[in-house]
């Protein structure tokens, strides 16, 4: 790593309020997961100057937390061909994928896993030495056929292995990386970004990036509901700055439930465990997705497996005491392909159930685990806003990964889709800014900002003795902790599994309450360096932005499609709402449309047909 | 439920007082046992601590032992505060940062040490030419020798615990990068593993290991970076 | 500091020698011992293959300096503050080449009389 | 090491010994090394008497039967006995011929290493009556 990274042993620097260290780059790429780490890549080899803004170390980044796999259609074990893998994903989407993506998405993607490969990703191989592949949920032979076996897997640590396979390119590469350095707002002259001020986490110093282009790939933010399968960081701090730049967010009711999180914790067991032949039961002992899939049973999609267990618990069949989870049953298995295959998820269960799914099944609940929307973006990772019904890129702004809505995931992800994702765009966006005129990508050298007196002013609020500046009727005792504990439990409750409009609609003076609380919340620990809680309280606010896209996009659409369930509306409409979403907070709360893209540029179109599996 | 946890708070007049090396200091803090449920991690009983202390530091993230960030020492001994049950631990839990590295706040401490020698180790994978069109085969004996070395979550537990690696943190390369390093010469699809042992026969980078195995004993994800270690050292000669 | 990657031997090298001498002297003391026990044990003592104890012994000699010569030096580097090394590492290898020379001067002392 | 704790880069480092674990081989390893480094200081020592008897100033007797000579040999025929026993688990360890350098964990374990420590116990009780009772083991008397 570079110089840069210790800053630790600076003394710590005194409010911030003058004192702006300021950096030149061509790109900035901010996140360091999987998507960051595979365009600062191919941009760093390229020869441009790259930094690469991670909150975390880039190895600590979620990325490192997919198990399952990584879709492409290798046909290494089944016949297989990326027309397939296309019509399985926009099939996934409930439609509502931009099926030019999808079609760039999974005709890249054998390209994109071999290349993975070549990097040393230590992918399982089958006998005849080629990358061992499995089946997953809404994979198809011959568009809707007999099941498919396409996810590419190294045992079930697919994400770790990839993340450190990226990480150690672009060791090789020498990106620069500003590790543990807080994006806090973007820097917007003339429509156009120009670069971003973070906070160093270790010296509470403010630093502001120049950069001709801006590429967010700062992940999800499944931190908006209590019981989630995502990391601590996963806090949509990019998609608030972004809202916070008066750009939109796109498709935001659609939040993947995983199946198969530890019931009570949320952690995740991949659906690799039903790949390889596991299977759900209620506390009949009944294998009960023969009555939602008849044909592809426990792999169906992850929207209906979530919706079926959720409606098992609903109706009391549900397993323990409480009858409030289902079991995931692998007993059945042989005990050397668990040990083999799923080590990882056997170390999750033993760790925190103290059960061995060799001889006991996994107790298991949904647990928030994905955002299908997010920042939109073209299929060149150009982020994409709206004036006036038209729709056109932001200049010099990028989004990849889980941050993006491109859309390739519509309304319901396919597992091994992620990954796949985060790679194929990543490179994408890279390619795109390398493919611009030359003198767009040549470092100028603006002067020094003048910080955002708003987002001075967020600092100092929150850095604020307690006694000041609050109103006497707020609640002094407010704490960043009990804040994010409120907004997700008000999440869990009313935004769920299933939603509908008094549910949705009673959120949104609470929304409003906390959104109050905001303005009054204070920090307790005065210190610059390592001031955790300050980062919170950043963090909060990102959290709620997200939450009111959220929930205003929910209460939005009334039909049911892919994972926005309405009881009130339990059916697709196709005639309505075969639309995205795009909401904006500023200037002021609006909602608007966008058409979904049905024409792919080499193939015929998928239209809509009902979706069943 | 007692816990005692060694606290380094480097903005406090006091700190700035007597001077970083004198600064830290040990604090009893007590949870309610009221809050402590069954099966809760060390982690969670930490997080209820900082809401009593807002200023107590420490790192996390994915919270389920897989992102590496919130090695400590608890009594005694190198572990992930996510996946140590609280269950397991013997009271007053004495927690303090991880040994050999400087300390930034409280159970925080700078990692950068430690990830220079992971790039020193070069754990770059370098498959030759890239054929879009094929993968790299590999046998599945083959892949089968690099399971128990590219699990490593980089969490520093093994180095940290490492005698060699406090006494050198600068050029001995630690038992976690060696890991890495023994990772890459021996997948079969590198074209140059030759090199790479020969670039760890100085004195330092591979051979300040004295097999002590504190890193075996200490890594949470049950890697054993000893072995590692040992097979690059026999490398070094059957290779070449 | 740098040039210490230089003193001899090198890691690989000094792995292999410490091993190679470890080994020997493993299976050479218990024999020795057992050879020469009545000479230990005070008796009148003439070696069965006198050609034979020489030049083990000599062998044994000579990889026992190797082997503390490495073991001291590791030492020395371990613990040894950075910036004191170089000069320690050369009063080291003094302390050595007196040793080796009186030891030298010993012997043929010895054979002479 | 040194070098960063103290200086411009001052932040303090945990390298309090006494409240770190060691594990059973960590505690051979360095015993190992203890023992390797009297060893040391023994051969230079055995060196100056062996100098002062060659050139005549005391005789071998002198060093034999005297108290601090008898000391000085136990303390020698004590530290190789364990830097043997120890040096012997460690090439067993190194040299162990299974597939994939893969040790039994027994060698790891505190059973050998208790072992060690053991049969150095004994082994230096025998030496030490040996040598201050004089013909222990059916010798002359």
């Amino acid at each position: 790593m570079t110089d840069n990274t210790n800053t630790g042993h600076n003394t710590p620097a005194h409010p911030t309020n003058s004192s702006l260290t300021t950096h030149q780059f061509d790109v900035l790429i901010v996140g360091a997961g999987g998507a960051g780490l595979r365009a600062a890549l191919e941009l760093q080899r390229a020869g441009k100057q790259v930094a690469l803004v991670s909150k975390v170390y880039p190895t600590r980044s979620h990325t490192v937390a997919a198990q399952g796999g990584i879709n492409a259609a290798l046909g290494n074990i089944s016949e297989d061909n990326w027309h397939w893998h296309m019509f399985d994903t926009v099939k996934g989407s409930d439609y509502l994928g931009d099926q030019d993506a999808i079609e760039f998405m999974c005709q890249q993607a054998p390209r994109i896993v071999r290349e993975l490969e070549h990097f040393g990703v230590p992918f399982s191989r089958l006998d005849d030495g080629k990358i061992y592949q499995r089946p997953f949920g809404g994979q198809s032979q011959h568009f809707g056929q007999s099941q498919a076996t396409r996810t590419c897997a190294v045992a079930d640590r697919t994400g770790h292995a990839i993340l450190h396979t990226l990480y150690q390119q672009n060791l090789a590469a020498g990106t620069q990386t500003f590790s543990e350095f807080f994006s806090l707002d973007l820097l917007i002259e003339d429509q156009q970004v120009t670069g971003l001020v973070a906070l160093e986490i270790a010296t509470g110093q403010l630093h502001q990036f120049n950069a001709n282009a801006v590429l967010l790939a700062t992940g999800g933010a499944g931190q908006i509901y209590r019981t989630n399968t995502n990391a601590s960081i996963n806090t949509g701090d990019g998609l608030a700055m972004v809202l916070r730049a008066g750009l939109p967010l796109m498709d935001m009711e659609f939040w993947q439930f995983h199946p198969t999180g530890v019931a009570g914790r949320g952690m995740l067991i991949s659906e690799a465990a039903r790949g390889e032949g596991g299977l759900l039961r209620n506390s009949l002992g009944e294998a009960f997705m023969v009555n939602y899939a008849p044909k592809v049973k426990d792999l169906a999609s992850r929207d209906v497996v979530s919706r079926a267990i959720a409606t098992e618990i609903h109706h009391g069949r549900g397993c323990g005491p409480n009858k409030d989870y289902i079991e995931l049953d692998l007993t059945h298995l042989d005990a050397e392909l668990i040990k083999q295959k799923l080590p990882g998820i056997r170390d999750i269960s033993l760790t925190f159930t103290g059960i061995d799914p060799i001889e006991q099944p996994i107790p298991i609940h949904p647990s928030c685990h994905y955002m299908m929307g997010g920042i939109p973006t073209n299929i060149h990772g150009q982020v994409m806003t709206q004036t006036n019904g038209e729709n056109y890129p932001v200049a010099g702004l990028y989004a990849i990964g889980e941050c993006a809505c491109v859309s390739v995931h519509g309304a319901n992800r396919l597992g091994g889709n992620s990954l796949l994702d985060i790679v194929v765009f990543g490179k994408a966006a890279a390619d795109h800014i390398l493919s611009r005129p030359a003198e767009v990508c040549t470092t100028k050298t603006p002067a020094p900002k003048a910080i955002n007196p708003a987002l001075l002013k967020r600092m100092q609020a929150f850095q604020a003795s307690r006694d000041t500046e609050i109103p006497n009727d707020a609640n002094n005792d407010d704490s960043v902790v009990s804040f994010k504990r409120d907004l997700q439990q008000m999440m869990q409750r009313h935004c769920g599994v299933f939603r509908d409009q008094a549910t949705l609609a009673a959120a949104k003076p609470m929304l409003e309450q906390l959104a109050q609380r905001l303005k009054t919340l204070r920090v307790q620990d005065p210190a610059q360096g390592f001031n955790l809680e300050r980062i919170q309280a950043f963090e909060c606010e990102n959290l709620l932005a997200v939450a009111w896209a959220t929930l205003e996009s929910a209460l939005a659409r009334t039909e049911s499609r892919g994972a926005h369930a309405r009881d009130d509306y339990p059916e697709r409409d196709d005639q309505a709402w075969l639309v995205h979403l795009l909401f904006f907070m500023q200037p002021h709360i609006t909602l608007k449309q966008k058409p979904v893209q049905m024409q792919p540029k080499t193939v015929a179109p998928f239209p809509p047909i009902k979706r069943v599996y | 439920m007692l816990f005692n946890i060694q606290r380094y708070q480097p903005e406090a007049a006091s700190a700035q007082q007597v001077g970083a090396q004198n600064a830290t200091y040990w604090q009893e803090m007590t949870l309610d046992d009221a809050l402590v449920k069954p099966g809760m991690m060390l982690l969670d009983a930490l997080k209820l601590l900082r809401e009593q202390d807002p200023t107590l530091s420490f790192r996390s993230s994915c919270q389920e032992g897989v992102c590496g960030s919130d090695a400590m020492q608890v009594n005694g001994r190198n572990r992930l505060s996510c996946i140590t049950p609280l269950a397991e631990l013997s009271q007053p839990i004495e927690l303090m940062p991880v040994p050999g590295l400087p300390i930034l706040r409280d159970l925080i401490v700078d990692m950068t040490l430690f990830f220079d020698r992971y790039a020193q180790a070069n754990p770059t994978l370098n498959a030759g030419k890239f054929n879009p069109d094929q993968e790299h085969l590999q046998s599945p004996a083959d892949r089968a020798k690099l399971d128990g070395l590219y699990e490593c979550i980089l969490c520093a537990c093994c180095s940290t615990s490492c005698p060699s690696f406090w006494w050198h943190p600068d050029q001995f390369l630690g038992p976690a990068a060696l890991l890495a390093a023994e990772r890459v010469v021996i997948d079969s699809r590198d074209i140059q593993p030759k090199q790479r042992l020969e670039a760890l026969s100085d004195p330092y980078q591979l051979h300040r290991c004295r097999g002590i195995q504190q890193c075996t004993t200490s890594c949470p994800k049950g890697l054993d970076p000893s072995r590692a270690i040992r097979q690059l050292k026999h490398q070094q000669w059957t290779q070449s | 500091m740098r040039n210490l990657a230089k003193i001899w031997p090198n890691g690989k090298w000094s792995y292999a020698w410490q091993q190679l001498s470890a080994v020997y002297l493993l299976v050479f003391l218990p024999w020795f011992v057992w050879t020469i026990w009545p000479a230990l044990m005070g008796l009148d003592y003439q070696p069965a293959q006198p050609g034979l104890l020489w030049l083990t012994s000599l062998i044994a000699l000579a990889l026992l300096f190797i082997h503390s010569w490495i073991g001291l030096r590791d030492v020395v580097i371990d613990y040894c503050p950075a910036r004191h090394l170089p000069m320690a590492i050369r009063a080291l290898s003094l302390v050595f080449m007196l040793m080796i020379f009186n030891i030298t001067l010993l012997l043929t002392r010895w054979l002479l009389l | 090491m040194r070098d960063l704790i103290g200086g411009r880069h001052a932040r303090p480092v945990h390298l309090a010994l006494y409240k770190i674990r060691f594990y059973p081989n960590a505690l051979v390893s360095i015993s190992h090394r203890i023992s390797g480094s009297l060893l040391a200081i023994c051969l230079i020592f055995g060196l100056m008497l062996l100098n002062a008897v060659a050139l005549g100033w005391i005789n071998t007797s002198d060093i034999t039967q005297s108290v601090p000579g008898k000391l000085l040999i136990l303390l020698t025929l004590s530290s190789l006995l364990f830097h043997w026993l120890s040096g012997l688990r460690h090439l067993i360890i190194d040299w162990w011929p299974a597939k994939d350098h893969q040790v039994p964990q027994a060698w790891f374990s505190g059973w050998a290493v208790s072992l060690v420590f053991f049969l150095w116990a004994v082994g230096t009780l025998l030496l030490a009556l040996a040598l201050f009772t004089g013909g222990f083991v059916g010798g002359p008397s």
